[in-house]
C-alpha cells in the first residue's frame, strides 16, 4: 500500500463511522452543532496520532502478553493531556464536549488502530493512518454536524465553541439570508425542525446518512451484478454461435 | 438523604435521562450486542454488575484519595486503569468459580472495559453528583449507577425484541441493518423524551 | 525470569514516562485553566450587574474557604442584611460580589444547573441589593445556540428589574412556560427562596 | 521525604494502578477459560466493537 493510499483509506473506503461503525458514542452526542463535531475530531486526530506513533516505536518492546494494558495506558495519557490544554485553550469547547472527552479513552477507533496497524508497522506509515483516520473520523461528524445543525436551526454559525479566527460568533451560511430578499419578515428559527437538535434527531440524522451511503453502495453492487450477468448472457450466445457454427460445419461436411 | 432521594435517583437515570436513548453512552454494544435477546439481557446483566461495583470504587477513589491530594486531574487515566482492573479481577473470579454464570454473562465482560458506559457514569456521577454532594454522595453515585445500568439493559432488551421482528420483515436495500435500527432507536427515544416532564 | 524483568522494567518505564508527561502538562496548563474560570465567573458576574469593565470586583463563594480564592481585606458594611452563610442552599451555589474599591455589597448571585429535554442548563440569577433582579443569564448549555438567544430574549428578560418576592413562583403559570422552559424557572424560584431566607435572618 | 512522595502522588497513583491493571490481566490470562465456552466468546467479541477485525455490519 502507497503512502497515499495508506491516508486516503480513511475517508471513504475504511470510514470509521461510515462504514466500521466504530465511534458512534460521539458521533450521535456531539455533532448537534457542527463547531463542536469539528473540535472533537480535532482532538481524535491529534489522540490517534500520537498514540499511533508512541505505540508503533514501542512495538518491539513491548511484550506481547501486555500489550492491551500498554496501549490503554498510552491512549489514555495523551487523553488526559489533550483534555488538560482544551480546558486551557478552548474553555468554551472543553465545556461543551463535557463527559466525552475523557470517554476518547474508550473510543474503539484509537485501541482498534493501535492493535490492527501501529503494532505492525514502521513510525512513518502508522503516524500517516492515524492522521488519516482521524481525519476521517472528523470528516464524518462534520458532515452528521452540518446535517443536523443545518435542520435544527437553518444556518450554519462559526465562533461559538471554537475562538479561531473570529472574536464574535459569525453566520457563515443561513437560509434567512437567502428567503428575507422575498419575505422580509421571514424568520427560519421559527420553522426549523428542533427536533435534530434533541437526542431522537441524532439516532435519525445518523440514520439517513447511514442509508443514503448504503443505498449507493446497494445500487453500485446491484449495477456490478447486472452487468455480469450481462456478460454471462453473451460468453452464453457467444458460445451458443461457436456450437451452431460448428455444428453447421458438421452439416456441411456431412 | 432520604430514601426518595435515591428512588428519584434511579428513576431519573433509568428512564428520563436514559443512557443509551439520551446521553449517548454505550451505543456500541445496543447495535453490536442486540441481535438476540438472550445475548441482551446477559450484556445488561454483565454490565449492571461491573457499572455499580467501578462507580463505588471510582467514587471513593476520587473522595478519598484524588481530592485530598489536589490531583484530580489524573481521574481519566485512574479510573480506566480501576475500571480495566475490576473487570479482569471478576472475569477471573467468574472463571474460577462459577462456570454457568461465566457463561451466560462472563463471556461479555471483554467487551465491557470499552463500554464508554462505565467509565461515562463513572465520570458523570463526579462532575453531577460529586460537585453538590461531595463525599457524601456515595450512596447516590452508586443508586445513580444501578438505574443507569437497568435502564441499558431494559433498553437493549426492548431494542432487541424489535430487532428480531425486523430481521423477518421487508426492508428496503438502502435501510437494512444498522440504519433501521437507528432509526428505529430514535422513535424509542421519542417515545422516552416524553418522560421528561414527570420530575 | 530475565525476559519477566524486562517487562516489568518496560512497563515501569512507560508508567513513569506517562505520569510525568500528566504531571508536566497539568503544571504548564493549571494557571491558564485557573484564569480561565476565573474570568468566566467574573466575566458572568459583570455582565449581570452590567459592572463597567475598568471597576474590579471580587466575590465570595459558599463553596470556597474565604481566604482561598479572592480575598476580601478589610471589614464588610455592617448595615449587609444578609448573613454570609457556611453552608450552601439546597442545589444553589450562593455568592456575594463586592466592588473592590470599598468593599461594599453590589449583589448576591445564584447559580444553579438542571437537566431538561435539551440536555444540561446552568443559570445565573443576579439579586440586587435593593431586592429586584438583576438579571437571569444562562451560563452552561448544551442547547443549540439560536435556542438559548430564544430563551434568554422571550423568556428571561421579563425578570429583569422585578422584586425578588416569593410571588414570583406564580411567573411561569402565566406565561405557560414549557417543561423545558420549567428547569430554568426552577432555578429561578429557588433562587429567590433561597435569597429571602438568607435576608430574614 | 514526604514531601517529595506527595508533590509526585500523582506519578505514583498512576504506577500502582497499572500495576494492578498488569497482575490481574495477567492473573486472568493465566485463569483458563471453561471449554464449553470457547465459542460463545469468539460470537460475542465480533458482535462487540472489542475486535476492531471483525467490526460488526447490520
Amino acid at each position: 500500500m502507497s503512502k497515499k493510499e495508506n491516508f486516503l483509506k480513511g475517508f471513504f473506503k475504511e470510514n470509521p463511522i461510515f462504514v466500521f461503525l466504530l465511534g458512534m458514542c460521539p458521533a450521535l452526542a456531539v455533532t448537534a452543532v457542527f463547531e463542536t463535531a469539528l473540535g472533537m475530531g480535532l482532538l481524535v486526530i491529534f489522540v490517534l496520532t500520537m498514540s499511533n506513533i508512541v505505540v508503533s516505536m514501542l512495538r518491539n518492546v513491548i511484550p506481547n502478553d501486555v500489550r492491551t494494558p500498554a496501549y490503554i495506558v498510552i491512549i489514555a495519557t495523551f487523553v488526559t493531556i489533550v483534555g488538560m490544554v482544551s480546558k486551557a485553550f478552548t474553555y468554551d469547547l472543553y465545556l461543551a464536549l463535557g463527559v466525552f472527552i475523557p470517554l476518547i479513552v474508550v473510543n474503539c477507533l484509537i485501541l482498534g488502530r493501535a492493535e490492527s496497524f501501529a503494532s505492525k508497522n514502521k513510525v512513518l506509515d502508522s503516524a500517516i493512518d492515524g492522521f488519516g483516520m482521524g481525519l476521517g473520523f472528523t470528516f464524518a461528524l462534520v458532515v452528521i454536524g452540518v446535517f443536523r445543525e443545518f435542520l435544527s436551526t437553518g444556518g450554519i454559525i462559526w465562533g461559538e465553541f471554537l475562538p479561531f479566527f473570529v472574536d464574535q460568533p459569525v453566520t457563515l451560511f443561513s437560509l434567512d439570508m437567502i428567503i428575507n430578499l422575498f419575505n422580509s419578515d421571514f424568520v427560519i428559527a421559527d420553522y426549523a425542525l428542533n427536533m435534530f437538535s434533541l437526542a431522537p434527531g441524532a439516532f435519525i440524522a445518523l440514520g439517513i446518512i447511514l442509508a443514503l451511503i448504503q443505498g449507493k453502495s446497494a445500487r453500485r453492487i446491484k449495477k456490478e451484478i447486472e452487468i455480469q450477468k450481462q456478460r454471462i448472457v453473451e460468453l452464453k450466445k457467444v458460445a451458443l454461435a461457436k456450437k451452431a457454427a460448428a455444428a453447421k460445419l458438421v452439416k456441411e461436411a456431412a | 438523604m432520604t430514601w426518595t432521594v435515591f428512588a428519584v435517583a434511579i428513576f431519573n437515570a433509568m428512564l428520563i435521562n436514559n443512557v443509551i436513548l439520551k446521553q449517548f453512552l454505550g451505543i456500541c454494544p445496543f447495535l453490536g450486542v442486540s441481535k438476540k435477546s438472550s445475548s441482551a439481557v446477559g450484556m445488561g446483566a454483565a454490565v449492571t454488575f461491573v457499572m455499580v461495583i467501578a462507580s463505588f470504587v471510582t467514587y471513593a477513589i476520587y473522595s478519598y484519595v484524588l481530592v485530598p491530594y489536589g490531583i484530580e486531574y489524573i481521574s481519566t487515566i485512574a479510573f480506566i486503569l480501576v475500571i480495566a482492573s475490576l473487570v479482569q479481577l471478576v472475569e477471573m473470579i467468574l472463571k474460577k468459580f462459577s462456570k454457568p454464570l461465566y457463561k451466560s454473562l462472563g463471556i461479555y465482560l471483554p467487551l465491557i472495559t470499552t463500554n464508554c458506559a462505565i467509565l461515562g457514569v463513572a465520570e458523570g456521577n463526579i462532575s453531577n453528583i460529586y460537585t453538590n454532594y461531595g463525599s457524601s454522595g456515595m450512596w447516590l453515585a452508586v443508586f445513580t449507577a444501578l438505574g443507569t445500568a437497568l435502564g441499558f439493559t431494559l433498553i437493549i432488551f426492548a431494542f432487541s425484541s424489535v430487532r428480531e421482528k425486523l430481521e423477518s420483515s421487508n426492508v428496503p436495500d438502502a435501510w437494512k441493518g444498522v440504519p433501521i435500527s437507528l432509526v428505529v432507536a430514535g422513535i424509542m427515544s421519542i417515545a422516552f423524551l416524553g418522560l421528561q416532564g414527570i420530575l | 525470569m530475565l525476559s519477566k524483568l524486562k517487562t516489568a522494567l518496560v512497563l515501569l518505564l512507560i508508567g513513569a514516562v506517562s505520569g510525568g508527561l500528566i504531571y508536566i502538562v497539568n503544571d504548564i496548563t493549571a494557571p491558564i485553566i485557573f484564569e480561565n474560570e476565573l474570568q468566566r465567573k467574573i466575566g458572568f458576574y459583570s455582565e449581570i450587574f452590567e459592572i463597567p469593565e475598568d471597576q474590579e470586583i471580587i466575590y465570595k463563594d459558599c463553596t470556597t474557604d474565604p481566604n482561598d480564592l479572592v480575598p476580601i481585606d478589610g471589614q464588610l458594611e455592617e448595615d449587609v442584611t444578609f448573613e454570609v452563610r457556611d453552608s450552601c442552599p439546597e442545589g444553589l451555589t450562593e455568592t456575594f460580589i463586592y466592588d473592590k474599591a470599598d468593599n461594599s455589597l453590589i449583589g448576591v448571585v445564584y447559580f444553579g444547573n438542571e437537566k431538561n429535554s435539551y440536555g444540561e442548563v446552568g443559570v445565573l440569577v443576579g439579586i440586587n441589593i435593593d431586592g429586584t433582579i438583576a438579571n437571569v443569564v444562562i451560563s452552561s448549555s448544551t442547547n443549540t445556540v439560536n435556542f438559548v438567544k430564544k430563551i434568554e430574549k422571550e423568556f428571561l428578560s421579563p425578570f429583569m428589574g422585578q422584586l425578588a418576592d416569593p410571588q414570583l413562583i406564580e411567573f411561569d403559570s402565566a406565561t405557560g412556560a414549557t417543561y423545558t422552559y420549567g428547569s430554568v424557572t426552577d432555578i429561578v424560584n429557588d433562587a429567590i427562596a433561597a435569597y429571602n431566607e438568607g435576608s430574614d435572618e | 521525604m514526604l514531601e517529595f512522595f506527595t508533590r509526585y502522588l500523582g506519578i505514583f497513583i498512576v504506577a500502582g494502578l497499572i500495576a494492578l491493571y498488569i497482575i490481574t490481566y495477567t492473573l486472568n490470562k493465566k485463569t483458563p477459560i471453561p471449554e464449553e465456552c470457547l465459542e460463545d466468546i469468539d460470537k460475542a467479541a465480533c458482535s462487540g466493537c472489542h475486535n476492531f477485525a471483525c467490526a460488526h455490519k447490520g
